[in-house]
C-alpha cells in the first residue's frame, strides 16, 4: 500500500465516523457506557480496598512483660518488638496509665476499678500495645512475639484477625469478580453493537470487492474508523469519571460523621490514578474498537 | 481472451441459470448478448468477473483459470475488468467523482492521475454537473452512466456491461454504444448485455442470444436469430 | 383525474427538476412520458404519488389536493394508485409472494381474495414458478415484474409506471405493455415513463415528452415529436 | 385493523425475529446483558442492606439500675425495659455473673479482676444489657431508659449508633445510587442498540410507506419483534441470575468462616425474589422493547 493510498484510507476512515454518524454515536454511546461502569466500579473497588486496608489495622494486639522487668529491660523490649517484619505502632503503657484510661471510658467495667490503688499496689498490668499491618499472619507473628525474652504472655485476637483477613479477601475477591463480570458483559454488548454496525455496511463492503479492492484495503477506514470511535469514548469516559469522581469526593469531604471523614482520608485522589485508567481506557477502546470490527468484517469480506 | 468450457451454475436455491455453457470471444471483439428475463446473462457476467463460481466446466478470462483462482488474486483479477452491474452497485455514502475514484484508488493510482482522469470520464458521460451529488440524488439513468464512468475510469482490457443502456433515452444509448465502439478499436474487449433490438442491429457487432441458460444463436452479422 | 398547474420542484440539493410544469390527463386515458435522462420523469412520478410536495404549484390526483393532503391521508390515497418504481423498491426479506401480497394485506382485503388474486398476477407477468423465492435471488427483469405485479394486484383505478420495462427483452415488454393496454380498456388510467422508441411507436396512445424539467410536446398520436 | 390483519401482523412480527435474527439476537444479547447487570446489583445491594441490618444489632445498651433495687423491683423494671419500642433483647446480669464473665475473656483487664470476691462484697454492678432495633432512635431512647423508676444510668455508645447508622444509609444510598447508574447505562446502550437496528430497516419501512401501509400497520410487527425480544431477554437473563445466585449462594454456604456464615444465614433466598424480579424483568424488557422500537421508528416513519 502506498502513502497515498494510506493517506487517503485514513481520511476516509475519519470521514466515515461522520458519515456514519448515527452509528458511530451508537457505538461511542455504548462503549463510552461500558468504560463507565467497569472505570465506575474499578474506582470502587480499589477504594473499598484501601478503606478495608486501613480498618485492618485497628485490631489491637497486646504484649505482657514479665512482673520482674526492669525499666532498662522495657526499653530494650520495645526495641525488640518493633523489629519484628509485621508489627507496627508499638506503644508502653504502664498499670497507673491502663487504670486512668479504663476509668474514663466509663462503661461496665469502670465501676469496677473505681476505687484501685495506683503506683506498687496497682492490681492491673504493664502492657506493649501494638498493631498488625498483616492480620493473616497473626498466629505467626504471635508466636515470634512469644519467643522474645522477659515475654509473659501475649495477647492477639486470633479469631478477629481471621474475620478482618476473610473480609478483606472477600472484598478484593468480589471487587475482583464484579469488574470481571462487567467486562465480559460489556465485551457482549460491544460486540454486539459493532457485529450490527457492520452488518449495517456488508452491501459497500460487497460493493468494493467487487470493482477489486483488497481486503486490506477495505479494511484500513475501518480500522481508523474503529480507532477514532473507540479513541473518543476512552476520552469521553475518562473526563467524565474524572468530574463524578470528582464531584462524589467533594460530596464526602463535607460530611461531618467520624468514619466518613476517616474513610475519605483513606481514599484515593484521581490523580493517583489518572494515568493508569487513561492508558487504560485508551488501550481498551482502540484495541476493541479495532480488531472487533477487524473480527466482524472477515464473514463480508470473503466474497 | 475469454472461455467458457461446458459451464453449468446452479444456484444454491436449485434454480438451474446456465446448463452446458461453451463459448469463446476473442481479444478485440465486441459482442453483445442478448436473451430473455432470466435466461442467464446475468449470471454469464457474473461468473466472467468471478463473483460466483461454476457448478461445473473451466473459465479462463485474460488467460486466468477462474475455477482454480486463489482468493487473494481476486482482486487483482477484477482490476483488469470493468464491470456496469444491473443493479449499478453505488457505494451510496460516496458522492459521484469519488464513487468513480474509488475504482481507481483501489489501483494504488496516483492522485494527480486520479484529479485529471475522473472528470473527464464524468464529462465522457455527460455527468460533469453531477460530481458533487450522492447517488440517492441521482435520476436512475444518471445513476446508470456513474456505473459507466467508473467501468470505463482504468481502461481496462476487459469491459462487461449488463444492460447499461437500461434507464438510458435512445439517443443517450446510442452515443453511449458509440462510445463503446470506439474504445473497442483501440483494443478493448467489450461484452454487453442489452434487450434493445435497435441498439444491436444499428451497430454491426457480434451477437450471442441466450435462452435457458444455453447459446442458443451466435451471429457475427449484429441479426437477432431467434429460433 | 391528474392537473398539474404551473408546477415546480426544487430539490433540497438545489436541483431544479420542474419548472412550471402544467399538464392535464383524464381518467381512462394511457399516457407515455419520455424524455431524456434527468429530464424530470421520474420526479413528476413522485409528485403524483405524493412522495415529494411541490416547491410551488398546485397538483389534484383522482379530485385530491396533494399539496394540502395531511399526512394520515396519504396511505389512504396511495392504495388507490398502483406504482411501479425505476429502482423496484421491493422489501429484501419477503418472497415474491408476500412482496406482491403486501399491497393487498395493507388495504384489510380478505386472506381468500389475497390467495386467489396474487398467484393469478404473478401468472400474468410469467412468474408463477418464482413465488418462493427472495428479491436477491432474482434476475433484474424478474424484479421489475414483480414491482409490476404489485402495482396491478389491487386493481387501482390509476397505474403510474416508471420504466417499468427496462430490464426486460423486447417481447415481452410488448406482452406487457398489451396487457396495460387491455387493462386500461377497462377504464383505468395509466401513466408509463419510457425510454423504448418501439413500445411508443407500436401503441398508439398519447405520448408527452418531458425535457430539462417541461412538457415540450404533447401528442395524441402515438408519435415523439422532438424538435 | 380487522383481526385477519392483525393476525397476520402478529405472525410477520413473530417471524421478522428470526428473518433479522443478527439484529435479535444483538438486540437480545444486549438487553439480557443490561438486565443482568441491574438484578445483580439489585441482589448485591439488597443483601448487603439485609447483612448490615443484622450487625446493626450487635451494638449492645447497658442499664444499671440502683444499688438498692430488689429481686421483686428488677422483675417489674425487667418487663418495663422490654415494653419499650425501640428496645430488644433484655438480658439482666447479675453482678457475680458479670464478674465470671470478664475474667473469662482473658484480655488486659482480666488480670486485675483476678481475686476480687463475689457475693455482697463484689464491686461490680448489676446491669442490663439490650439491643436497639434502631440506632438511629438511640438519644429518644436513652432518655426513655433513664426516664424510668429504679435507674441509676443508661450506658449507650452513642458515636457508635452514629457510626452504624451513617454507614447504613450509606450502603443503601450507594447501593440506589448503582442500580440508578445502571438503569440509565443500561437505557442508553439500548436505546443506542434500539435506534441503529430500526435504522437498518429504514428503506424498508420507506417501502412499506409508498406502497399504501398506514403507521399503524407498519408499527405492528415491530412491536411484536420488540414484545418478544423483550420477553426473551427477560426469560433468559432471569434464568442465569437463578443459577448464578445459587451457585454463589452454594459457594457461600460451605464455607467455614465464621461471619460468612453469619452473612450466608440473613442473605436472601432467590425464591424469596423470583417472583418479583421476574415480572419486573418482564415489564422492562417488553417496555423497552415495544416503546423503544415504537419511539426510534417514528422518525422515519414521517414519509
Ligand atoms: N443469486 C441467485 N440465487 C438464486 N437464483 C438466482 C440468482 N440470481 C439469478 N437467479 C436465477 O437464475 C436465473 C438466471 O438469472 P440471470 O440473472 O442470469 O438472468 P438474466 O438473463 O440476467 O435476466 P434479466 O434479463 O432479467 O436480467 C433466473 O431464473 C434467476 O431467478
Ligand atoms: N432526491 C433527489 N435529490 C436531489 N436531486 C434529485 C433527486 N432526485 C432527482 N434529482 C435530480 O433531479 C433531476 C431530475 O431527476 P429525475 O429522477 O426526475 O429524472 P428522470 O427524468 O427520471 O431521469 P431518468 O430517465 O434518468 O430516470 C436530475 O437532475 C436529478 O439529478
Ligand atoms: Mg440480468
Ligand atoms: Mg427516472
Amino acid at each position: 500500500m502506498s502513502f497515498g493510498s494510506f493517506m487517503y484510507l485514513f481520511k476516509e476512515g475519519f470521514k466515515n465516523v461522520w458519515v456514519n454518524r448515527l452509528m458511530s454515536f451508537a457505538s461511542i454511546g455504548t462503549l463510552m457506557a461500558c468504560m463507565l461502569l467497569i472505570g465506575g466500579s474499578l474506582l470502587l473497588s480499589l477504594n473499598v480496598n484501601t478503606i478495608i486496608g486501613s480498618v485492618e489495622q485497628q485490631n489491637e494486639a497486646v504484649v505482657y512483660p514479665n512482673d520482674e522487668i526492669t525499666d532498662e529491660e522495657i526499653r530494650e523490649l520495645d526495641t525488640q518488638i518493633s523489629l519484628i517484619e509485621n508489627v507496627t505502632d508499638v506503644i508502653f503503657i504502664d498499670k497507673d496509665q491502663l487504670l486512668a484510661e479504663t476509668m474514663a471510658k466509663g462503661d461496665e467495667l469502670a465501676k469496677a476499678m473505681e476505687g484501685l490503688p495506683l503506683g506498687e499496689d496497682n492490681p492491673l498490668q504493664n502492657t506493649f500495645r501494638l498493631r498488625l499491618k498483616d492480620q493473616a499472619l497473626a498466629v505467626e507473628t504471635k508466636s515470634e512475639l512469644e519467643s522474645l525474652d522477659h515475654v509473659a504472655e501475649v495477647y492477639i485476637q486470633l479469631d478477629l484477625a481471621e474475620t478482618i483477613t476473610s473480609i478483606k479477601r472477600a472484598v478484593s475477591l468480589s471487587g475482583f469478580t464484579i469488574v470481571a463480570i462487567l467486562v465480559v458483559v460489556s465485551l457482549v454488548i460491544i460486540a454486539n453493537t459493532i457485529k450490527v454496525t457492520v452488518f449495517n455496511r456488508r452491501k459497500e463492503i460487497n460493493i468494493m470487492k467487487s470493482v477489486g479492492a483488497t481486503s486490506a484495503f477495505i479494511r484500513m477506514p475501518f480500522l481508523i474508523e474503529g480507532f477514532f470511535i473507540g479513541l473518543m469514548s476512552a476520552l469521553m469516559a475518562f473526563g467524565l469519571l474524572w468530574l463524578g469522581y470528582n464531584y462524589i469526593m467533594l460530596a464526602i469531604s463535607t460530611s461531618r460523621t467520624g468514619w466518613i471523614k476517616t474513610a475519605y482520608e483513606n481514599m484515593l485522589t484521581f490523580r493517583q490514578i489518572a494515568l493508569q485508567m487513561f492508558i487504560y481506557f485508551s488501550a481498551g477502546g482502540i484495541g476493541i474498537g479495532v480488531f472487533g470490527s477487524m473480527f466482524f468484517m472477515n464473514k463480508y469480506l470473503k466474497v | 481472451m475469454i472461455e467458457f468450457i461446458n459451464v453449468s451454475k446452479t444456484y444454491r436455491t436449485g434454480t438451474h441459470a446456465l446448463h452446458n455453457f461453451s463459448l469463446n470471444i476473442d481479444r478485440g471483439e465486441f459482442v453483445f448478448v442478448v436473451g430473455p428475463s432470466g435466461a442467464g446473462k446475468s449470471t454469464f457476467i457474473k461468473l466472467m468477473m468471478r463473483e460466483e463460481k461454476p457448478t461445473e466446466g473451466e473459465i479462463y478470462v485474460n488467460g486466468q483459470n477462474l475455477v482454480k483462482m486463489r482468493r487473494r488474486k481476486v482482486p487483482y483479477f477484477r482490476r483488469t475488468l470493468g464491470v456496469v452491474f444491473q443493479d449499478f452497485r453505488l457505494i451510496p455514502y460516496m458522492n459521484v467523482y469519488d464513487n468513480v475514484a474509488f475504482a481507481m484508488r483501489v489501483t494504488n493510482v496516483r492522485r494527480r492521475e486520479i484529479r485529471e482522469r475522473v472528470p473527464y470520464i464524468l464529462k465522457l458521460v455527460g455527468l460533469e454537473g453531477k460530481s458533487k451529488s450522492l447517488p440517492e440524488h441521482l435520476s436512475g439513468g444518471e445513476q446508470q452512466r456513474v456505473a459507466l464512468a467508473r467501468a470505463l475510469v482504468n481502461n481496462p482490457p476487459l469491459i462487461i456491461a449488463d444492460e447499461p443502456t437500461g434507464n438510458i433515452d435512445p439517443e443517450l444509448s446510442f452515443e453511449i454504444v458509440d462510445l463503446l465502439s470506439e474504445i473497442n478499436k483501440c483494443g478493448t474487449t467489450i461484452v454487453m448485455v442489452t434487450h434493445e433490438h435497435n441498439l444491436v442491429s444499428e451497430f454491426n457487432h457480434r451477437v450471442i442470444m441466450i435462452e435457458e441458460g444455453s447459446v442458443v444463436s451466435d451471429n457475427r452479422n449484429g441479426r437477432y436469430s431467434a429460433e
